[in-house]
C-alpha cells in the first residue's frame, strides 16, 4: 500500500496490493448489507401487500428500466476493460475507456433525472397528497423505490467522482500497468452498483 | 404482590425459580472456584506453576451439561409461553386502548372505563391498540406483558384468580408521562362483577376514580 | 535470530513513539499522524471524555430517581438523561473502548506488525468519531434539546417527538461507520500483517476476539447504519417506510434495529473476553486452559450472535414460530460464554497467581459476567422474559455484561497496559483500594435493579410506585460508592502519568506476547527485528527464572 | 506475511477482451429475457424467475468482472460468509412474517 509508505521509512516501502484489494471487499459487503437491509424491508412489505405492490409497480416505466439496466451493465464492460488496457500498459485505451464508463454513467442518471420528474409531475413523491391519499401498500412501494432509486443513484454519482479521479491518476502516470489497485478497487465498486442495480430492476420495474 | 394472582403466576414463577436455582448453583460454584485457586495457589504459597494446556474430555462436559440445562429451561419457557398465546375461546373480549398516557378499557356492552374490571376465575381476552405511539401492556402481578402498537391489534388473556386490585403500567417507552401512565385491574367475584357490569355509567364512575387512584 | 532482519539505520537507541518526530510537531504531530499507537492513544482521550460525561448522565438519573416524584430535573430532562447516557456509553464508549484503543495500540504489535493495513484510513475514522461524538452532543445546545426516545429510537416515538432526534440518529449513523472501518483495517491487519512466523493457532486470544468482533462490525454494522438513515429520511422527508401512519410496520423497525444491535452486545464484550484470555495465564504464571476452545469459541460468539437479535422482541406479538426459533438460538448462544468462562476458572488451577491490580478486575469479570450472562440466559427463557422484559432487570442484567463485563475487562486493560503505552507505573495499592470500592459499588448499584425488575419496576421511568422506593435509594448510594472509586482509579492514572515511577523495563508483569520483547514504551516501528514466533502464545516454560528477573 | 509478500502481488486477472465481450452479451442478453419473463403471466413463479435471472447475472459479474474467479481462497470465503450473513439475516426475519 502506498499509504504505508508514509509512515514507514524509505528502507520497506511496503505494498500490499493483495491486502488493499481485501479490504476494498469487505468495504463492499457493507454496501451489499447496508443495500441489503432495505431489500430487507422491501421483501417483508411485499409480502404483507402484494396486491398493492404489485398495481403500484405499474405506474413505473419498463421501458426506461430496461434501457438504464442496459447502460449500466455496458459501463460495467466498459470499467473492466479499462483495467485489462492499463494492464497491457494501453494507457490511451484505459483512458478512453473510464471515459465511456464516465459518459454511460450521466446517461443512466439523465435517465433517471427524466424518469423521477415524470413521476413527480404526476404527483407521485414523497409526502404528496395524491400518494398520501393513496392505500398504504402504495405509499411504502413508491416509499421504498424512491429511497432505494435514490440511494443507488447517490452511489452512480460517487462512482462518477471517483472515476473521474482515476482518469487524472491514469493520465498522470499514477496509476500504471504495474500499480494499477486503485483503479482496479474502483471497478470492484463499480461493479457492485451495478449488481445492486442489477436486483432493483427486476424489484421494481418487472413484479407486474 | 401476591401469589397465584393469575394463571400464569405459577408456571413463570416456577421456571423462575428453576432458573436462578441453576444459576446460583454456577455463581456459587464458579466464585468458590475462584477464591479456593486464588488463595491456595497464590503466589506467597505457591512458587512453581504447571502448565496444562487442557483437558478435551472435560470441555466435553462443560459444554454438554449447560446445553442440556438450557434446552431444559427453553423448553418450559416455551412452554409458560405457549400458555400466554392460546386464547380459550370462551373468554370475555375487552378491548384495551392505549394512548399517551393513559388506558382506556371497552366491554362488550359498551361500557367504557378507566380501570379494568373482571371477574374472577373467568378467562378475560384483552385486544390491545394504540392511537399514538408503542406502549406495552404490563400487569406485573399478573405476569403478562404485550407491546401495544398503533394501526394494528394484538390480543392477550389471562384468569384473574383470586380478588384484588392490581397495577397495570406502561412498559414501552412513550415520552413525557411513560412513568405515570398506570391504570388498575380490579378483580371481583362472578356476582359483584355482573352486578358492575349490568350497572349504569355513571354509578360505575365515581367508584373508579376513587380507585384508579394508585398513581403517584 | 530472524534471517531477513530489517536494516534500521541507528545504531544507538531508538525514540519512542510518544518523542518520535515525523512530518508534523507537537499536536499535529499527533492529528495528523497515522501511526497506530498514537491513534490508539487520540482514542484513549476521546473515549475516557465521553465516558465521564456518561457516568455524569448516569449519575444525574440515580439523582434523581433516589426518590419518587420529581427529585432534581423534570421528566422532559431524564427522559433526555438516559437517551443521551445511552447513545454515548454505546456508540461512544464501550463499543470503541477496547477495539479502538487498545485494538489500535497492541494489535499490530501482538502479531509482530508495524502497524494496521491501513493507516491513513485508521486516523479517518477516528475522526468520523470525533464528527459522530461532537454531533451528539451539538444537539444539546440546540433549541429543542437532545433526543428524548432512549438509544433505541423506537419508530413511531422517533418520527413524533420534537427533539433533535435527527442528530442523534445521524450521529450513531457517523460513529458505525467509523466502527466499520475499524474493524475492516483489523481484518486485512490480521489476514496480512502477521509475522511470517505466526500461524493462526500461534495467535494471542486477544487477536482472535479482536479478528471475530471486526467481523461483526463490518458485516452488522450497516444495517443500523441503513435503518436510523431511513428514519432521518421518514422524519425529513415523510417517505412511509416504518411510520404506521404511512402504513409502515413498527416491528419491522425493531426487527431492524436488532439484527444490528444484538451482534453490536458480542462487539462490546468480545475484544474483553480477549482481553481476560491475554491476562489470565500472565498473572497465573501458567499457561491458558484449553486455547482452541477459547478461540473458537470467540468464532461462534460472533456467529451466534447474529442469530439471536429478535430474543429483545419477545413481546411484541411475534409469529410462534419467531418465539420459539429465537429462544432455541438463544440458549445456544449461551454454550460458547460459558466454555470460555469454565477455561478461564481451569487457568487458575495450580498456577501461581498474583492478585496484580489487572488480575484483580479480571477475576471480577469472570464473577460479575457470570450473573450478567446468566440473567442473560433467564432471558432467553420466553416465560420469564415476558415478565422481565422493559423492566429494570433489564438494566441490571446489562450493566452487568457491559459494565461488569467490558467495562472491568477495559479497566484491567488500563491497569494492564497503560505502564507499557506510557513507560510510567501507577501506584499500586492505591489501584488496588479503588478496584474494591469500585467492586462493591458495583454490586450496590445494580444488584437491586435485579430484584425490583422481577418485582415489575419498568425502565426508562421517571417516577415509581413507593414499594420501590428502598431499591432505588440503595442503588442510588451504590453509584456515590462507584463514582468514588473511579475517581480514586483515575486520579491514580493520571498522577502515575505526571510523577509515576518510570520504567523501562520491557517485560512488566512476565507475559510472554510479543507486546512484552519490545522496548516500553515502544518505539516508533514497534520492533527492531521481525520478531520470530516459535509457539503458541502463552507458553512458560520456565516460570520461576522469569520470575526472578521480574523482581530484580 | 508482512514482509515476504513486499513484493506486489500484482493480481493476474489479465483476462482477454473478449471474454468480457462475452460476458456482457451474455448480460443483455439475459436482462432481454427477464423482461420478456415479466411478460408471461406465470403467477407466483415471476419473482422466483426475475431473482433466479437476476441471481445469474450478479453471478457473472462477481467471477468475471470482479476477478473473483481468479482470487484466492480466502476471498471466496469472505464473500460465502458475507451472503450467509445476509441470507440469515432473510431467513430468520421470515421466520417471524411468514408464519
Amino acid at each position: 500500500m502506498t499509504t504505508q509508505a508514509q509512515v514507514h521509512s524509505a528502507e520497506h516501502v511496503h505494498r500490499d496490493d493483495l491486502g488493499a484489494r481485501l479490504g476494498m471487499w469487505l468495504f463492499l459487503f457493507t454496501e451489499l448489507i447496508l443495500f441489503g437491509g432495505m431489500f430487507l424491508v422491501y421483501s417483508v412489505y411485499r409480502f404483507s401487500h402484494p396486491q398493492e405492490f404489485h398495481i403500484a409497480a405499474k405506474e413505473l416505466n419498463t421501458i426506461v428500466g430496461t434501457f438504464n439496466t442496459m447502460i449500466l451493465l455496458t459501463s460495467s464492460l466498459t470499467m473492466v476493460l479499462s483495467i485489462a488496457a492499463i494492464q497491457r500498459d494501453n494507457k490511451k485505451l484505459s483512458i478512453f475507456f473510464q471515459f465511456l464508463t464516465i459518459l454511460l454513467a450521466v446517461f443512466f442518471m439523465v435517465n433517471k433525472f427524466f424518469e423521477w420528474s415524470v413521476k413527480f409531475h404526476h404527483g407521485i413523491y414523497p409526502g404528496s397528497e395524491t400518494l398520501l391519499n393513496e392505500k398504504s401498500g402504495d405509499i411504502l412501494f413508491f416509499g421504498l423505490y424512491y429511497v432505494m432509486t435514490g440511494l443507488h443513484g447517490l452511489h452512480v454519482l460517487v462512482g462518477i467522482v471517483i472515476i473521474a479521479v482515476m482518469m487524472r491518476f491514469t493520465s498522470k502516470g499514477i496509476v500504471t500497468h504495474d500499480n494499477y489497485i486503485k483503479l482496479e478497487n474502483t471497478g470492484l465498486y463499480w461493479h457492485l452498483v451495478d449488481i445492486i442495480w442489477i436486483f432493483l430492476f427486476p424489484l421494481f420495474y418487472l413484479i407486474t | 404482590m401476591s401469589n397465584g394472582a393469575s394463571n400464569f403466576v405459577e408456571t413463570v414463577d416456577s421456571v423462575f425459580l428453576l432458573s436462578v436455582a441453576i444459576s446460583v448453583f454456577f455463581l456459587v460454584l464458579i466464585t468458590a472456584l475462584i477464591i479456593v485457586f486464588s488463595i491456595k495457589y497464590n503466589r506467597k504459597r505457591n512458587k512453581k506453576a504447571v502448565n496444562i494446556h487442557g483437558h478435551t474430555l472435560l470441555e466435553i462436559i462443560w459444554t454438554t451439561i449447560p446445553t442440556i440445562l438450557v434446552l431444559i429451561l427453553f423448553w418450559y419457557g416455551w412452554v409458560g409461553y405457549k400458555e400466554m398465546v392460546d386464547i380459550p375461546d370462551n373468554a370475555m373480549t375487552v378491548e384495551v386502548t392505549a394512548q399517551m398516557w393513559k388506558w382506556s378499557f371497552k366491554y362488550e356492552n359498551g361500557k367504557q372505563t378507566d380501570s379494568l374490571y373482571v371477574p374472577v376465575n373467568k378467562p378475560v381476552k384483552l385486544i390491545l391498540k394504540s392511537v399514538d405511539v408503542n406502549h406495552a401492556f404490563f400487569v406485573p402481578a399478573f405476569r403478562i406483558k404485550k407491546d401495544v402498537f398503533p394501526n394494528t391489534q394484538r390480543t392477550a388473556w389471562f384468569i384473574a384468580e383470586n380478588k384484588g386490585r392490581y397495577v397495570i403500567t406502561c412498559a414501552e417507552y412513550c415520552g413525557l408521562n411513560h412513568s405515570h401512565m398506570y391504570s388498575g385491574i380490579v378483580a371481583m367475584p362472578d356476582n359483584d362483577f355482573n352486578k358492575w357490569y349490568t350497572m349504569n355509567e355513571n354509578g360505575s364512575k365515581s367508584t373508579d376514580n376513587k380507585k384508579s387512584g394508585s398513581e403517584e | 535470530m530472524a534471517s531477513d532482519t530489517v536494516a534500521l539505520g541507528t545504531n544507538g537507541h531508538e525514540p519512542s513513539y510518544l518523542e518520535y518526530q515525523g512530518k508534523h510537531k507537537g499536536i499535529l504531530g499527533w492529528i495528523l499522524s497515522t501511526d497506530h499507537k498514537r491513534i490508539g492513544i487520540l482514542y484513549l482521550c476521546s473515549v475516557l471524555s465521553f465516558f465521564f460525561m456518561g457516568v455524569v448522565f448516569g449519575f444525574l438519573m440515580r439523582l434523581e430517581l433516589i426518590s419518587p416524584g420529581e427529585t432534581i430535573v423534570t421528566a422532559q430532562t431524564y427522559n433526555k438523561f438516559f437517551t443521551l447516557h445511552g447513545v454515548i456509553m454505546i456508540f461512544l464508549f464501550i463499543i470503541p473502548a477496547i477495539p479502538a484503543i487498545f485494538g489500535n495500540f497492541f494489535l499490530p504489535i501482538l502479531i509482530g506488525a508495524k502497524d494496521v493495513a491501513f493507516p491513513r484510513l485508521n486516523l479517518l475514522s477516528w475522526y468520523l468519531y470525533i464528527t459522530g461524538g461532537l454531533l451528539a452532543l451539538m444537539s444539546i445546545v440546540m433549541p429543542g434539546g437532545p433526543a428524548d426516545t432512549g438509544w433505541t429510537f423506537y419508530i413511531p416515538y422517533s418520527v413524533r417527538t420534537d427533539t433533535n432526534v435527527i442528530y442523534a440518529l445521524m450521529a450513531a449513523f457517523i460513529l458505525g461507520f467509523s466502527s466499520i472501518l475499524t474493524g475492516l483495517n483489523f481484518v486485512t491487519t490480521v489476514h496480512r500483517l502477521r509475522t511470517p512466523s505466526m500461524s493462526w493457532f500461534k495467535m494471542p486470544l486477544s487477536v482472535w476476539s479482536f479478528y471475530a468482533t471486526a467481523w461483526v462490525q463490518v458485516l452488522a454494522t450497516p444495517i443500523i447504519g441503513i435503518t436510523l438513515l431511513l428514519v432521518v429520511i421518514e422524519r425529513v422527508l415523510h417517505v412511509g417506510i416504518f411510520d404506521p401512519a404511512l402504513g409502515g410496520d413498527p416491528v419491522l423497525y425493531q426487527h431492524l434495529f436488532w439484527i444490528y444491535s444484538h451482534p453490536a452486545v458480542y462487539i462490546m464484550i468480545l475484544p474483553g473476553m480477549g482481553i481476560v484470555s491475554e491476562i489470565i495465564p500472565v498473572f497465573a504464571h501458567r499457561t491458558i486452559f484449553g486455547y482452541k476452545f477459547i478461540a473458537f469459541s470467540s468464532i461462534a460468539i460472533a456467529l451466534f450472535g447474529s442469530l439471536v437479535w429478535a430474543h429483545h422482541m419477545f413481546t411484541v406479538g411475534m409469529s410462534n414460530a419467531g418465539e420459539f426459533i429465537f429462544s432455541l438460538l438463544t440458549m445456544v448462544v449461551a454454550i460458547p460464554s460459558a466454555i470460555k468462562v469454565f477455561n478461564w476458572t481451569a487457568t487458575l488451577y495450580k498456577g501461581s497467581i498474583e492478585l496484580a491490580p489487572p488480575m484483580l478486575y479480571i477475576l471480577a469479570f469472570i464473577f460479575l459476567f457470570s450473573i450478567g450472562g446468566l440473567t442473560g440466559v433467564m432471558q432467553g427463557v420466553i416465560a420469564i422474559d415476558i415478565q422481565v422484559h422493559d423492566t429494570s432487570f433489564i438494566v441490571g442484567h446489562f450493566h452487568y455484561v457491559m459494565f461488569g463485563g467490558t467495562g472491568f475487562a477495559f479497566f484491567a486493560a488500563l491497569h494492564y497496559w497503560l505502564p507499557k503505552m506510557f513507560g510510567r507505573m501507577y501506584n499500586i495499592k492505591r489501584a488496588k483500594v479503588a478496584f474494591w470500592i469500585i467492586f462493591f459499588g458495583f454490586n450496590v448499584l445494580y444488584f437491586p435493579m435485579l430484584i425490583m425488575g422481577w418485582l415489575g419496576m419498568p425502565r426508562r421511568y421517571y417516577d415509581y410506585l413507593p414499594q420501590f422506593h428502598p431499591y432505588h435509594f440503595i442503588s442510588t448510594v451504590g453509584s456515590w460508592i462507584l463514582i468514588l472509586g473511579l475517581i480514586i482509579m483515575f486520579t491514580n492514572f493520571v498522577i502515575s502519568l505526571r510523577k509515576g515511577e518510570k520504567v523501562t523495563k520491557k517485560n512488566l508483569w512476565g507475559g510472554e506476547t510479543l507486546e512484552w520483547q519490545i522496548d516500553t514504551p515502544p518505539t516508533h516501528e514497534n520492533f527492531d527485528e521481525i520478531p520470530v514466533v516459535e509457539d503458541y502464545p502463552y507458553v512458560y516454560k520456565d516460570n520461576e527464572i522469569a520470575v526472578e528477573e521480574e523482581k530484580v | 506475511m508482512n514482509e515476504k509478500n513486499v513484493q506486489s502481488e500484482q493480481s493476474e486477472h489479465s483476462h482477454g477482451f473478449g471474454i468480457y465481450i462475452l460476458v456482457w452479451l451474455g448480460l443483455l442478453a439475459l436482462t432481454g429475457l427477464t423482461v420478456a419473463a415479466a411478460g408471461l403471466d406465470i403467477g407466483r413463479f415471476t419473482v422466483a424467475t426475475a431473482l433466479i435471472i437476476a441471481s445469474a447475472k450478479a453471478y457473472l459479474v462477481l467471477t468475471i468482472f470482479m476477478h473473483l474467479r481468479s482470487e484466492s481462497k480466502t476471498f471466496k470465503i469472505f464473500v460465502i460468509v458475507a451472503l450467509f450473513f445476509l441470507a440469515i439475516s432473510f431467513i430468520l426475519l421470515f421466520a417471524d412474517y411468514s408464519f
